[in-house]
C-alpha cells in the first residue's frame, strides 16, 4: 500500500536524534510491550500480516506516537482481528468470555527458556522450489511502476527504475501474499540501483543502494 | 486465526484512536492486563524476555563477531560467506538473523544499513534498535541522503569512497564489518570487541579506534 | 520534493467527514487568519514559495493540526524567513525593532474596497513567449519519472506515466522555478491519464484523471 | 524580500513546532498582535474580509453561475469556452479563478474537482472551501478511488458513467456544471439557483432536484 509507512526517500522529516543513551529500553512500558509482543502471537499470523497491520495505522498515529506504542496498536489489532481479545473486553479491562484456555494459563519461562526460544527463532523463510530463477547475477533489470493496493515490499522510491541483480537469494515466501496469509515461495534478488538513478539530485555520485525484490516486481531491463 | 482482512484492521484502529487512553504506559499496561486476565500471557515471560534482552542480548555480542572475523581471516571468510552460520559458531543465531548478511567497510567502501518500509534490525545480534533507527528522519533519508545523515552522527565520508545503503527487507537484514582500527595490531580479540561500537555495525559510524567511545 | 503533502493515491486516511455545516469558518480564529493570509503578504512572495513553504510544514503538524492553523504557520515562516518579524518578537509578543512603518499603520479597508479587491486579485500567471510548444492536443505524452528535491507540481502519483495531451493552456508561471523566486513562463498542459495506467487494483475502467503540467515534466511518448 | 531559502524554513518551523502555544486560537492571536503592532496589518481589514467571505462571496455565486447556464445556451457556451470572462459578467471574477475552467457534467460523465498538492479552490464563485475538500482523506482518495469517495457522499455513479477528476494545479481550478435537474422546467433561473449544492460544483454531489437541500 501507499502507506505512511512508506518513507524511504520522503523529505521534510527533519534532522536526526542522533543521541541515544545506548539503553534497550528508555521506559518501563516499552519493555512490557517488546515482552508481549515475543509471547503472544495469535495462531496463524504471518509476519506480513502483522506487519501490513502495523501500515494500517492512522498516519497522524504512526508518526506522532513512539515506535513500541505503535507495536502495541499492532498486536491490539491483530488480535482483535483474529477474535482473540474483543473491543468490549478493552473497555471492560477483563476477560469477558469464559475462556477454555483460563484454568491453564500458559506457564513462566525463565531467562534460560527465553533464550533458548531466541536461538530456536532463527526463523528461515527460503524453500526450494521447481521453476528456475528468471535473473542472474547482473541481470538489467526494471521494478514495476505499479505498486500494489496491499502489502509490499517494493518501495515506492524504486518503482519504475533500473537496476542490477547483485546476488540471488533464494526462493523466499513472497510478501504481498504472505500478508494475505498464503505463504507462497518466490525468487528473491538483491538488486542494485544506482544513486544517480533514484534522486533527482544526485549527480556525479557512485553511491548505490541494495534493496531485496522479489521476481515478480522484476522484469528484464 | 486471522482473517487477513485489512479493511476490518484500519477500521479497528480507528476505533482504538478514539478509545484507548493517549498515554503509550497506559495503553499497553492496559494490553498487558487484558492478555494475563485471558490466559493468553504470563507476566513472568515478560519479565524474562526484557531481561534476556537488557543483560544478555545486545550490540556486545555483534562486537564480538566483529572482533573475531579481525583475528581471524577463516571466520571472516566464513562470516561473510554464510553470516548465519558463522554467528551461531558463537551461539548468537536466534531472532531476525537466519538471513543475514554481513557487508564489509574497505578504505573504498562504507556501508549502511536501514529499513525504509518498517524498522528491520537483527535483534539477536544487535539487540532492540536504537530509538534513531526507528525514526521517520532516519529511515527517510538514509537512503536518498546517506553521506548528510553520516555528518550528522560525526562520520565525515571521503570522495573517493562509495557508500552502499542496504535497505533491509523483512526477513533479510545486515550487519556492517567496521574496518579494524589503526594501531590495534597489539590487541586481544576481547579488547578489540570493545572497541566495537554498536552505530559502526549499522554503519553510522566509521572511524573505530582508541578514542573510541565503544558501544553505545 | 517528497513531501507529506503530496497526498494523491496515498493509502490510510480513513473515511471522510463529510458532513460539513456550510459555514465558511467554524471558529473565530479560522476567519482571523484567512483575513491575516488575504492583507499580509511580504514584498516580492511568489504564490509557489508559499506553498512551498507550506509543504515544509513538519509532517506530523501537517497531518495533525487543523486547515487554517497551517497557513498561520505559513505565514509564520514565511514572514520570518523575509525578516518582516523575528522568533525574538514572536517570544516578546510585540515589535522589537524602531518599525518605520509603525507611525504610518496600514489604513482599515472597507467591506466595499475588500470586494474590489478580490476582484482586482483575479491574478493571470500566463504570457507570450516565443518557444514554440512542443507538444499538441492528442499528443501521447510521459512523464519524468524523477521528482524534485525541491518545489514541483508533478505529484508521485503522475510521475513516468503515459498520458495525452487533453488541452494547451499557455504558457504559465513554472512552479519549480516561482518557488525560488525566479518567475519563468513554460507551456502549461492538461493532460488526461487513464486510471488503469495510475492505480494498481483498477480494472476495466474508462475514469480518467486530468492534470496540468508543465513542458519540462514532459516528453513524448 | 524572500531568500526563497527553504532549509531556513525547515528550521523555522521546527523551531515554532517547540515554541508556539498548541491551541490554535492562540497560534493566530499571536500572529494577528504582533503583525497589528508593528503596524504590517490593520485588525479591520481582516474583519473585512471575514465579512466579504461570510456574506457576499460563496457558493451562492456558483449557483447564480450554474443557474444562468441552464438558462442560456449562449451564456452556457461563453462559460464552457472562457469561464473567468463568463463569469465576469455576473462580477463574480476574483481570488483564483483567472484561470479557471468549468467542466460540464452529462448523462454519461461525472467530473469531480480535488487538489492533491494543496487545497485549491475557486474562491471568487465558491467561497472558503470545506473541512473535507482540504483533509488528507479527500486529496488522497479523489484521485485514486473517485467511486467510493462518491458513494460515501451519497452519490452513486453507474457503471455507463465516465468519471473524470479534476486534480487542480495551483493557479489552474476547476468548477463542475452539474445537470440541470429533471422536472425543473417551469423553475426560473432564481429558483434554479436554490437547487444547486456547493457539493454539486465540486462535484461530490450528482443529482439535483427539487428534493435536494440545496447549498451546504
Amino acid at each position: 500500500m501507499d502507506g505512511i509507512h512508506d518513507l524511504g526517500g520522503k523529505q521534510g522529516y527533519g534532522p536526526i536524534e542522533v543521541d541515544d543513551e545506548g539503553t534497550p529500553f528508555h521506559h518501563d512500558w516499552e519493555g512490557r510491550e517488546w515482552g508481549i509482543a515475543q509471547c503472544a502471537r495469535t495462531p496463524g499470523i504471518t509476519i506480513d500480516w502483522w506487519r501490513h497491520c502495523r501500515e494500517l495505522i492512522m498516519p497522524e498515529d504512526y508518526l506522532g506516537r513512539p515506535y513500541f506504542d505503535s507495536w502495541a496498536q499492532t498486536d491490539f489489532a491483530t488480535y482483535i482481528e483474529a477474535g482473540w481479545i474483543t473491543l468490549d473486553e478493552i473497555a471492560a479491562g477483563k476477560s469477558l468470555v469464559d475462556n477454555t484456555d483460563f484454568d491453564n494459563p500458559v506457564t513462566a519461562m525463565t531467562l534460560t527458556q527465553v533464550l533458548q526460544e531466541d536461538h530456536d527463532h532463527a526463523v528461515r523463510f527460503d524453500a526450494e522450489i521447481d521453476a528456475p530463477p528468471a535473473f542472474s547475477v547482473a541481470s538489467p533489470v526494471l521494478t514495476s511502476s505499479h505498486g500494489s493496493s496491499g502489502h509490499t515490499r517494493l518501495p515506492q522510491y524504486a518503482r519504475g527504475r533500473r537496476g542490477t541483480v547483485n546476488a540471488y537469494n533464494g526462493a523466499h515466501v513472497f510478501p504481498d501474499l504472505s500478508a494475505r496469509g498464503k505463504e507462497i515461495h518466490q525468487h528473491c534478488y538483491n538488486v542494485c540501483f544506482a544513486a544517480v538513478d533514484l534522486w533527482p539530485e544526485v549527480e556525479n555520485s557512485s553511491d548505490k543502494v541494495y534493496l531485496d525484490l522479489w521476481e515478480s516486481y522484476l522484469a528484464l531491463a | 486465526m486471522p482473517e487477513f482482512d485489512a479493511e476490518k484492521v484500519a477500521e479497528i484502529h480507528q476505533h482504538l484512536h478514539s478509545h484507548l487512553p493517549s498515554e503509550s504506559a497506559l495503553r499497553v499496561k492496559a494490553l498487558e492486563t487484558l492478555l494475563v486476565d485471558k490466559g493468553l500471557v504470563n507476566p513472568q515471560t515478560i519479565d524474562a524476555w526484557i531481561e534476556a534482552y537488557t543483560e544478555e542480548i545486545g550490540p556486545k555480542r555483534g562486537a564480538r563477531v566483529v572482533a573475531k572475523a579481525w583475528c581471524d581471516a577463516a571466520y571472516k571468510k566464513r562470516l561473510l560467506q554464510d553470516a548465519p552460520a558463522a554467528i551461531d559458531e558463537l551461539g548468537f543465531l536466534g531472532k531476525a538473523t537466519a538471513h543475514l548478511t554481513v557487508v564489509e567497510n574497505t578504505d573504498r567502501v562504507h556501508n549502511l544499513v536501514v529499513c525504509t518500509l518498517c524498522s528491520c534490525y537483527p535483534f539477536s545480534i544487535l539487540g532492540i534498535a536504537p530509538a534513531w533507527y526507528k525514526a521517520a528522519a532516519y529511515r527517510s533519508r538514509a537512503v536518498r541522503d546517506p553521506r548528510g545523515v553520516l555528518a550528522e552522527f560525526g562520520a565525515a565520508i571521503g570522495d573517493d569512497v562509495e557508500v552502499r545503503v542496504w535497505d533491509s527487507t523483512a526477513e533479510l537484514r545486515y550487519l556492517v564489518l567496521p574496518q579494524r582500527p589503526a594501531g590495534s595490531e597489539d590487541m586481544t580479540e576481547e579488547q578489540l570487541a570493545g572497541l566495537v561500537s554498536r552505530n559502526s555495525m549499522i554503519g553510522t559510524d566509521r572511524v573505530l579506534g582508541a578514542a573510541s567511545k565503544g558501544r553505545d
